[in-house]
């Protein structure tokens, strides 16, 4: 890793602190974990730091480990060429995170995604507080969030139509 | 109650084994029909027509029945040629495109057009809730009506024209202009957003493509003094337009071909029903018989547009060796397979580039042609 | 006289909204445009996904591992085995698994042949969205040699689910060198073919240049990858950037274009189909002899964490990414597919373009629904 | 002029595209194959319709009802009962839904006895969902016989292998007997 990239780390965990709660580099990608509430500005520094520049969303999900969930931002530098991987951890209780399609605006769907299938707020997103429009695999009107490994799909008893009536 | 079993039993047999017999019968009745055909064909000059012949004299001279046994012919010639013209169409796409075409019903496929027709006739006939019914219905006979005039003037052969009017050209600019009252008529009329855009763009464009394609047919009239459609082709006797007058006629004739597939909303023109657009365009709606009057229309318009470009520019049924109108025929089969082959081989314009084509170009280019003919033709008569 | 004003943006009387699909014929598979329009002109349009959706994700997480190879078949299903390949790695990666070096290049010459047939559909479709029709037969028939090829080798078209774990399920047929250096040789003649055809063609070239711009920016920061990225002149290609299997021991050029519209894109297909044309027949000069099938545990259970793989299909970076608790099965299987964060782009694509250049624009990003709703 | 270059330019590349699609429309074979009257030659590694091998030899299907197949099967398509144990074993059902199937070859690389093969019949659609679902008399080859002779085979085998074991637990009862008589005897 390069010294302004250490810099820009340095930075980082001056900047948030406590919020960083891990940050390695392992085989080639930068693992960090942060706080919640310390991801929007995780986010935007990992974009415009010198040195590190991850300008290019890879990928947004989440998974359920049972106690709680997971959200992994994969990112990439342009210039570097170089992965990070951000990673969130979220209690199952009113699970929100912070939108960053401010900063990547290729995460918009991948978050719709995640509120999708994981139910997990995404607080400042375009389309968040309504559910018909953050809905985006899922028919608009669905009910549960199918990924959750506690969710039981309710059979509507016809076959031709699936777990849930939809329209 | 005792329920429907759930699972039927498995059918013996699939329905698409190649039944022998049933080809052997198929071609058994096609062969009847040939021999019936040429039975026919052989006894008819044996009956005694002279009997007929004197009645028909009598009737044909009232010219109310006149008029309508030569509406009839029309009707009846253009409903049967674009039987073949679609055949035509199919194959020839087919062909172009490394496949086959219709292959089926009848020899290679020939029967395929009334096949469909007739399909098309015992389709249910669907009128959309919404839709303005009269527009709706009056749309398919509104464009298919003019192009019927049309046929009226179009000289087959010096004795083979229904009616000769000595401004045939402007009676043809007329008419023609009527179709574009019929697609818009059809995309109000339905309801539906794809056909009022397909409408929309078909009405504009018509209108627009009308005014080059006069003009280049106008510096037709400059070079032969005459509006009347018989009286250019007599006039060709000593060469066809496009080879005596070649350094105007033949940018005449190209502005015309262009307009023509204008007109006849073909490819790189089909934006009224642009088909990965507006799925259908105007006729989104119809179905049946009322969408089968557009392919009618359509194809006939075709034949007129092309029978037309080989009285301006081709010297119309003039030709040696064979009979006048087997010329025609043969000549506008040419200029038809000409709009199929450039259609199957370009893309489609965009509406704005459609326009600006029209205006800035072609209008333009149309003007030049027709003042150098009218200089062309102070030189040569000079 | 103000209150008869419409504020800018507002829908006034004349904005019409059109629903293009789910049924329609330029929308490739089940996607619904919510569109609105104001005369021929699109003021905003709203991608609505998820027709396909069947939770693959999911349904793969609940197998074993290498049972979820079949399963990627049905994502991009034009180009399955590139989907078989990312998986596989992705599952060689958290398993420590070897692959033994003629299977990298069998790998490499199936997800070329693969990238061929999906350009070909790609220029196929493309060709129809702009209207011209044969162009689009022609590149059936090409499609339906190389899939003739495939299916000689894999037994199945579409769904070849031939790259695994490991390895690939089952060497070469006899003789099948030759026919593919035959396909190909055929291929490039009848490609020349399709540029004059097409590429060539005024009507083709106003359709799409200018058309749909993207900035090299703006196709990073939405996360654009593939042909998408490449038109827009960003030299991201991970078989260089990030090479697996055989791609580091072959050589062939990353097509760049800087326009960064319709036919920068459409070009940059072109020239890969060339380039993957290239690669197949380094494979097949170069390939050793040897296993096809590296050595596997009997019972595959990874030790807990996570591993992805990034690799490029053909209509860019699908990568997929594993999340292991030490079972037989993994917790998480995340498949990120380029369709998805592609259609993503195209709200702000066609915001003030005409109908029909909305039509090119979604042609030209060349998405798969199958990718798109997993 | 640069308008009348640009024009004559794409008025020419025009005619080219026209030529190719001349040559195409004379010169080409064309390559439509009219269906259900002519039929595709698959290739034979082709992943068409199931079926379980007839052993001539042996007189039975392969399979032996290990179960491998239905584990490997990401879809769950592969049911089976058991007949039989030990060496002379084979199953007197195997059913499977192909309304789930995906054709993805796993369980025949599964299977260590050969039993399961794909055949290269690729028509498989039908109107009628309950013909998806393929007994053991539709994938055996040779059809219900196949399976009646394979249930024979391994009865015979087994009575014989019952009988085997009976005479040799016989013969051990004996060989017991006479060795306690004299036992006894030395006794």
């Amino acid at each position: 890793m390069s010294a302004p990239a250490e810099a820009a780390l340095d930075a980082l965990r001056k900047a948030l602190g406590d919020g960083l709660r891990s940050c390695a580099l392992d085989g080639g990608t930068l693992r960090l974990q942060v706080a919640p509430d310390a991801l929007h500005q995780a986010a935007l520094h990992l974009r415009d730091a010198d040195g590190l520049r991850f300008d290019y969303p890879g990928d947004l999900f989440a998974w359920d480990t049972g106690e709680r969930f997971v959200v992994v931002y994969r990112l990439w530098s342009t210039t570097l060429s170089q992965t990070a991987l951000l990673r969130v951890e979220l209690e199952r209780d009113g699970a929100a995170v912070a939108s960053v399609t401010d900063i990547w605006p290729g995460m918009n769907w991948h978050e719709r995604e995640v509120y999708d299938l994981y139910g997990i707020e995404i607080v400042g997103h375009p389309d968040a507080g309504d559910p018909t429009r953050m809905r985006i695999l899922l028919p608009k009107d669905w009910e549960g969030f199918p990924f959750r490994k506690d969710y039981v799909p309710v059979f509507s008893g016809d076959p031709l139509h699936g777990p849930q009536e939809t329209n | 109650m005792s329920l429907p079993p759930l699972r039927r039993p498995a059918p013996t047999r699939t329905g698409f084994e190649c039944d022998p017999a049933f080809v052997a019968g198929q071609f058994a009745a096609g062969v009847a029909v040939l021999v019936a055909a040429i039975a026919v064909a052989s006894a008819l000059p044996r009956l005694p027509w002279g009997l007929v012949d004197p009645l028909l004299v009598l009737i044909g001279s009232h010219p109310v029945i006149n008029a309508l046994i030569k509406a009839l012919t029309v009707t009846v010639f253009v409903t049967v040629h674009v039987i073949f013209l679609i055949w035509l169409e199919r194959k020839f796409a087919g062909w172009m495109q490394a496949r086959l075409g219709p292959m089926h019903v009848g020899w290679k496929g020939a029967l395929q057009t009334i096949a469909d027709a007739v399909k098309l006739l015992m389709k249910e006939d669907i009128i959309p809730t919404r839709a303005d019914r009269i527009l709706f219905i009056a749309a398919p006979f509104l464009t298919f009506m003019p192009t019927l005039l049309t046929f009226m003037v179009l000289p087959f052969s010096e004795k083979w024209v229904a009616y000769d009017f000595p401004l045939g050209i402007l009676f043809v600019l007329a008419v023609t202009t009527n179709i574009s009252l019929g697609t818009l008529a059809a995309g109000w009329g339905a309801n539906n957003k794809y056909s009022l855009l397909g409408g929309a763009r078909a009405c504009a464009q018509v209108l627009s493509y009308e005014i080059p394609m006069a003009v280049a047919m106008l510096s037709v009239v400059t070079l032969e003094g005459t509006m009347s459609l018989t009286e250019i082709v007599k006039h060709q006797q000593h060469g066809w337009n496009i080879i005596a007058h070649a350094p105007v006629m033949i940018p005449a004739f190209l502005i015309f071909m262009v307009c023509g597939l204008a007109e006849l909303n073909r490819t790189p023109f089909d934006l009224p029903e642009a088909e990965s657009e507006l799925v259908s365009g105007f006729h989104t709606e119809y179905s049946g018989m009322r969408f089968a009057f557009f392919y009618l229309g359509e194809f006939a318009a075709n034949f007129f547009t092309a029978g037309l470009a080989v009285t301006l520019f081709f010297g119309g049924w003039l030709g040696p060796w064979l009979p006048a109108p087997i010329w025609f025929g043969i000549k506008t089969i040419a200029v038809v397979t000409l709009f199929m082959w450039i259609k199957w081989t370009v893309p489609r314009l965009r509406v704005d580039q459609m326009m600006g084509f029209c205006w800035k170009f072609l209008v333009p280019a149309s003007v030049v042609v027709f003042c150098a003919t009218a200089v062309w033709v102070m030189v040569a008569g000079s | 006289m103000t209150a008869m004003q419409p504020a800018v943006g507002a829908s006034t009387s004349s904005d019409m909204t059109i629903n293009l699909g789910p049924q329609h014929p330029s929308t490739h598979g089940v996607l619904r445009l919510m569109v609105a329009l104001d005369g021929e002109y699109v003021k905003s349009c709203r991608p609505v996904v998820g027709y396909l959706h069947r939770g693959l994700e999911r349904m793969m997480a609940a197998r074993p591992y290498r049972q979820s190879v079949p399963f990627t078949d049905r994502l991009d299903y034009c180009a399955s085995l590139n989907s078989n390949l990312a998986i596989s790695q992705a599952i060689e990666r958290i398993g420590g698994m070897a692959v033994p070096e003629r299977a990298q290049y069998l790998r490499v010459m199936l997800c070329e042949m693969n990238r061929i047939a999906s350009h070909l559909i790609f220029f196929g479709t493309y060709a129809a969205d702009i209207g011209a029709t044969t162009a689009f037969l022609y590149a059936f028939r090409e499609r339906e040699r190389l899939l003739d090829l495939l299916e000689a080798y894999t037994g199945a078209r579409l769904t070849c689910n031939w790259i695994r774990p490991g390895g690939v399920a089952s060497d070469m047929p006899e003789g099948y060198a030759q026919a593919v250096c035959a396909f190909l040789d055929g291929f490039l003649k009848e490609l020349d073919a399709y540029d004059t055809l097409l590429t060539g063609n005024p009507i083709f070239r106003v359709r799409t240049e200018g058309v749909g711009i993207i900035s090299p920016e703006k196709a990073i920061a939405y996360g654009a990858s593939g042909p998408v990225l490449r038109g827009s002149g960003v030299n991201i290609d991970l078989r260089r950037t990030e090479p697996y299997d055989a791609y580091p021991r072959t050589q062939f050029d990353v097509p760049l274009r800087t326009e960064g519209d319709c036919l920068a894109r459409y070009l940059v297909r072109v020239e890969e189909m060339r380039q993957s044309a290239r690669i197949i027949r380094q494979c097949l000069r170069e390939m050793p002899e040897g296993e096809h099938w590296g050595k596997q545990p009997k019972v595959f259970r990874p030790a807990a964490g996570e591993a992805y793989s990034r690799t490029e299909s053909p209509r860019g970076e699908l990568s997929i990414y594993l999340v292991s608790d030490g079972t037989a099965n993994p917790v998480r299987v995340r498949v990120r597919g380029p369709s998805f964060v592609h259609l993503s782009m195209l709200p702000e694509l066609v915001r003030g373009v005409k109908v029909a250049d909305m039509i090119a624009i979604l042609g030209s990003l060349d998405t798969v629904l199958g990718e798109v709703d997993r | 002029m640069r308008l009348i270059v640009s024009f004559a330019q794409g008025f020419v590349s025009i005619l080219k595209g026209m030529a190719i699609t001349f040559l195409n429309l004379v010169g080409r074979r064309k390559i439509t194959l009219q269906y259900p009257y002519q039929r595709p030659n698959v290739s034979p590694r082709w992943r068409g319709i199931f079926y379980l091998p007839y052993n001539d030899e042996a007189g039975r299907i392969n399979c032996v009802g290990c179960t491998l197949c239905a584990q490997a099967c990401p879809t769950g398509v592969i049911t089976m009962t058991k007949m039989g144990a030990g060496k002379h074993a084979s199953v007197n059902a195997f059913t499977m839904d192909l309304g789930r199937c995906m054709f993805c070859n796993l369980c025949i690389e599964a299977c260590p006895f050969d039993a399961i093969h794909m055949s290269t019949r690729f028509e498989l659609a039908s109107v009628d969902r309950g013909v998806s679902l393929l007994t053991i008399d539709k994938l055996a080859q040779g059809g219900a016989d196949a399976v009646e002779r394979t249930k024979r085979t391994i009865e015979a085998a087994l009575e014989q292998e019952a009988a085997a074991k009976a005479a040799a637990a016989a013969a051990k009862a004996q060989a017991a007997a006479g060795a306690q008589a004299a036992e006894g005897a030395d006794a």
